[in-house]
């Protein structure tokens, strides 16, 4: 047992960092917010490796597994790398061009039937849309899509389209490649929000040291000090528990996959939705105004919160485990 | 302990529903967020229909045009204002809540006749001029001056979060007169036109994308002597008495549209399915919607208490900060509870169904979180709760 | 509306917690500990009016009201008063000599089938065991009761009969009492807790004032202080909760008698098992000793919590107003 | 990132399974919580057979006796004790966590082969004499004064705190050698004696009604100087350095405990019924303990990549206190849980019914009340994470 990233790792996440950092930092932010999708980025994150990371080499893949896709998609979650990463990277396998980027995969999750409004993500950018069934996975080409872009999403930089009406679509895979998907993505949507857990730490504890109230940094105030240091906790424990669900993915002898995907779903989810919160109530007033970091995080939470299952969701599919 | 009304209370009760049931419907809906003269106009219009039917300044003294109602009158028009779903107060807010009290406690004969009538009237818009970029939870270390310069100040300096600063005729300003007095003692309120010149106001926009909110540079801005209200370097003390007066009733409100808000989310979640069920189905929910609304109960109570203290003292009781921090919390919590429960509805800022109403649910969440930053954050409240009630002992500086 | 303690309330409420402090000050609890019920301490209360504080005059009572009921029983849980208290005084117009002290009269809640064990309070002290079902009330006489006093209870001042079979008892009353009793039941039981939630506040407010550590008072660290203004601002909601509750029975035109007792269930329960917990937490090591007041004050919250319906069941209970 | 074991630690672990399985059974059950003698002789005795097996100190160092296994390997005897239930470590607890590990590390040769021994063999309890009165989260204003006589210390003060003190024959005792160096440098570590003159112990129940831990009164005790451990007034150090080794791995059992106590919990659930529905219906109380089984999962996850990151440089990280803090906190909802799940059965800390464990949950959750307390307390652990992992400044003293 060695739970500690190896070379490879680190060079990949490092890697993908600098990538994201220079090429999504906050500074980009107003300028990507006009447009948060584009072909060019989108094959940019295509050449990084983002959706072929699994593949077999012979078809153009790294080969790598879980634990790297989901130390990618901590990177892409930290700096809210916008578009459909997650369906476009499941998708690598089963749609011809989702990995080069050339063909942009978007999906929709219907294993829980529900009265939700059918809103898809980027949906206006989409060349195909998987649609996600317990018994299967259907495609529909997205020009066949009817419907409406949204005026205002939460998150500025989700686009949502609202569909009226689903065109039935093309089986493309069956039960298996669906369960896969279901696990698969929630651990990825996990990835991105342990990204959030991180970032939203981070800039709430750089401006605890330098924002100055009564004469000291707010950041020596215990009361600042006790919110940071149990974000750090919840942080932690999202970082864990998704490196643990990628390292179980990717040998199912060393644990119960489902019980470790949906604990890691239920875990960064709390620390996402937690320590985002903190952010804006740390930053103040600043952390109530558009300009800054905060609550571009706070709103792309709740769009992964929504993605591949709830907390609660998983927190009841970790329970039937228990009483198996 | 009676939580009887009078039969007076009752009475205008009545009254209220009454006009309430005529004249809401009839001021229609409220104009689009960006459209600052309809919502000038929606606001101040309504204000000068309650004035009209002597609905306004409910709480003001009668010398001054108010209605002078007792506490429990005041009580019972907020019950019946949200009942109602009538207009929200909206640019009338600094005027009628703060400014005008202000004026009404320290100000001279002047200011009260200049201003209070025309308030009242939903003539005259007013701003708040008190936060600063570096002066937020320690509000008292504000640096913008004013220098006495004949029957004139000069003012200079950088105001933050000020509300609807383009629409408002008036700013009640707090300005440093002293710069060598400690801290609490060198500040001074003043009544700021803001047709002056040197003001510049830049909007800043919220987390909502409204620009409801500007900051205000104020370069050599020269504002009459007349202008100030009370004494020269008193300001922090007319400052918090009037917020003190503030707290109270004013959350009556606010507490009865939450509980209809929990009945909202109650039918709501009785029409939203969810693997094949609907939501009210799931009894984590309701346990946690009923274990919500039990809490909005004790807070109404603990409101109802502590006006009858007032009613009873002539003073507010020191809960006013117990009070926020309970009422702004649970507010976060409670339209959390309501975001997650629309599911990926909630995840826009506009109607996508029907009967699902994603934009105001939404756009509330959002906005109560302000709540818990604005006016003293609850980390400035939990002080406030632990020094001065709980008399703890006060930190090391 | 006046919602303020009138004179007689004021007087009532500062009689009570005199004769309260005096008898049941912490000094006396390793004395009671050894006994905790006894018929001279129980003919006091009754003297004090616990009993037949609302029975009408010709009874022998003061036909004071659930207010006057809710601000004693406050006082009775602020000194961890032992004893069926709120059977007896529910039970003050149903069971002749209960209103006295005479009859000592407890019972246990059926209105909701469960597999729980029969544990008994005060089982071996008592002479009437009432059994509350939703169709009526039964009345067992002690003396046919066959049970085990169990040998160490949670609560050191709650003794426990575990009875091994119920007989069935006479029917004394029927379904609207039997409402009766569980409404004004977990109405006593919330306002203990209210006294519960108070005094945990006292007693850890004084120690964070006088304890030293890093040569300050911990009570002039933020972590310690800002723990304390939560807890006053639980038993505030407690207090008014229960006080509103109260008035709302005396009352039912003021609003809902269900929600508002269910409320103040909810509320109270709540604010004493919070505030109980901060007290232990902030005595620290003294706090997890038993000869300190904090866990005397958690074990009964555990008591009352399970007396006449648990938070859940009354929120719940809120909740199916609201959907009403 | 490889969460497998080795084929070597899997051999390690079915030796060991085999072992337990064997043991286990024939050790019986722990003796009630009053007879000391024959918990001391439970205690002692399960010691005793570890070592006769080699696997006894399995973390120290060949050299002192113990099986110098790899961290991974430890780890691998924490999830087999645990899954087992055997006896726990108990009375040995300072002896081979505390006291021989800080021998090990700064003892001189005499106390080595003196104590590491026998502690090893079961043949020397040992009991910690750390914090006073007055020196609780303040550990360092210790004031229990050393004075230097000839080859003794005579040692005066009081100490609070130490379990199993009267079943003890040595103590590992932290005490002021020099009062007027500042607090942290003035403090030293010594073995003492529990037979010496001047040693008072008077019992401190718990809120448990339990005994183990005392107060410990020292009049004038004369400890030979060859029991000071490493220098003079380098006692802080010392103590920081096992504590900080201390940590990590020995959680492992207890999260083993904790996902199995939740197993434990659903079916129980299953057995329990309410309101003539079984109480795991109840999707509120299915989603509560698969939430802290999430948490429980996390945490052993942590645990796993401090162990690793520890065997890769041989020094563990700073994540100690957030693991402690974490896992604290979250042993106490868990517990909380099982005693709110019992519902009235919770009421007695004896079992009541057939298959009610209320003793062991009862007793176990109101034991976890002292975890955010002992060793650090929470609020301690948060300023040491603000500080030292966030590096957030200090607070003005």
């Amino acid at each position: 047992m060695d739970f500690q990233p190896n070379e490879d790792q680190l060079a990949l996440q490092e890697g993908l960092r600098s990538f994201v950092e220079g090429r999504y930092g906050f500074d980009r932010v107003p300028e990507i917010e006009k447009q948060p999708f584009t072909r060019e980025a989108w094959s940019e994150l295509a050449e990084m490796g983002v959706f072929a990371l699994r593949l077999p080499e012979a078809e153009g893949g790294v080969e790598l597994g879980m634990v790297e896709a989901a130390i990618a998609f901590q990177e892409l979650g930290r700096r809210l790398v916008p578009g459909p990463l997650i369906w476009s990277h499941l998708a690598a396998s089963l749609v011809a061009g989702s990995a080069t980027g050339e063909t942009v995969v978007g999906g929709l999750d219907l294993t829980h039937p529900s009265s939700d409004p059918l809103l898809v993500e980027y949906g206006a950018d989409l060349d195909v849309l998987l649609l996600l069934r317990s018994d299967g996975i259907d495609r529909v080409e997205a020009t066949s899509l009817e419907g409406r872009p949204v005026g205002i999403p939460l998150d500025p930089l989700t686009p949502m389209l609202h569909v009226s009406e689903l065109p039935k679509g093309e089986r493309i895979a069956g039960a298996d490649d669906a369960e896969r998907f279901a696990v698969e993505g929630a651990l990825l949507a996990a990835a991105q929000m342990l990204g959030i857990a991180e970032l939203t730490l981070d800039y709430a504890t750089e401006y605890a040291r330098t924002r100055e109230q009564f004469d000291r940094p707010i950041g020596s105030f215990q009361a600042i000090k006790h919110l940071l240091a149990d974000c750090y906790v919840k942080a932690s424990q999202a970082r864990y528990a998704v490196y643990a669900a990628g390292a179980t993915l990717d040998d199912p002898t060393v644990g119960d996959v489902v019980r470790a995907v949906s604990s890691a779903k239920v875990v960064a989810g709390e620390a996402a939705m937690h320590n985002a919160r903190k952010c804006v109530q740390i930053y103040g007033g600043m952390g109530y105004t558009w300009e800054l970091p905060p609550h571009y995080y706070l709103k792309r939470t709740f769009v992964l919160e929504n993605a591949f299952g709830t907390i609660p969701t998983h927190a009841e599919r970790v329970a039937a485990r228990l009483a198996a | 302990m009676d939580l009887r009304y009078s039969e007076a209370d009752e009475k205008f009760r009545r009254e209220l529903r009454d006009w309430f049931a005529e004249e809401v419907p009839k001021h229609g809906d409220p104009p689009g967020r960006e459209d600052w003269a309809a919502r000038r106009e929606y606001d101040t219009g309504w204000q000068r229909k309650l004035f009209d039917a002597g609905y306004a300044g409910v709480n003001w003294p009668k010398e001054y045009g108010g209605r002078g109602a007792t506490l429990t009158e005041e009580l019972v028009y907020y019950e019946e204002m949200a009942r109602a779903r009538a207009p929200y107060i909206g640019m009338n807010f600094v005027g009628i809540r703060h400014g005008g009290p202000t004026v009404i406690a320290e100000g001279d004969e002047r200011q009260k006749t200049t201003h209070l009538p025309r308030i009242l009237r939903g003539e005259e818009v007013w701003c708040q001029g008190f936060s600063e970029p570096n002066s937020g939870s320690d509000l008292a270390s504000l640096s913008t001056t004013a220098v006495r310069d004949g029957d004139h100040y000069v003012v200079n300096g950088h105001k933050i979060w000020t509300s609807f600063a383009h629409a408002a005729e008036y700013c009640e300003l707090l300005v440093r007169t002293n710069p060598d007095a400690p801290k609490h003692r060198g500040i001074s309120w003043m009544i700021m036109p803001m047709d002056l010149d040197g003001i510049e106001i830049r909007p800043l926009p919220t987390l909502l994308g409204e620009i409801d909110f500007s900051e205000v540079f104020l370069q050599d801005v020269w504002i009459p002597a007349e202008n100030l209200v009370g004494a020269e370097n008193d300001g922090w003390r007319i400052t918090n008495v009037t917020l003190r007066f503030e707290r109270g009733s004013a959350w009556a409100a606010d507490i009865i549209e939450l509980q209809s808000f929990l009945e909202e989310l109650a039918r709501l979640a009785k029409r939203i399915t969810r693997d094949d069920a609907a939501a009210w189905d799931d009894r984590a929910l309701r346990q946690e919607i009923g274990h919500l609304s039990a809490e909005v109960e004790s807070l109404w109570a603990w409101i109802k208490f502590s006006i009858s203290e007032t009613a009873k003292t002539g003073i507010p009781g020191l809960d006013g900060s117990a009070i926020k921090l309970g009422f702004t919390e649970l507010n976060q919590r409670i339209y959390e509870t309501g975001t997650r429960l629309l599911g990926r509805a909630g995840l826009v800022r506009e109607d996508v169904g029907p009967d699902l109403p994603s934009e105001r649910i939404v756009d509330k969440f959002l906005n109560t979180l302000s709540l818990t930053i604005a006016a003293g954050s609850s980390q400035i409240q939990r002080n406030i709760i632990s020094e001065r009630i709980l008399k703890l002992p006060k930190e090391p500086r």
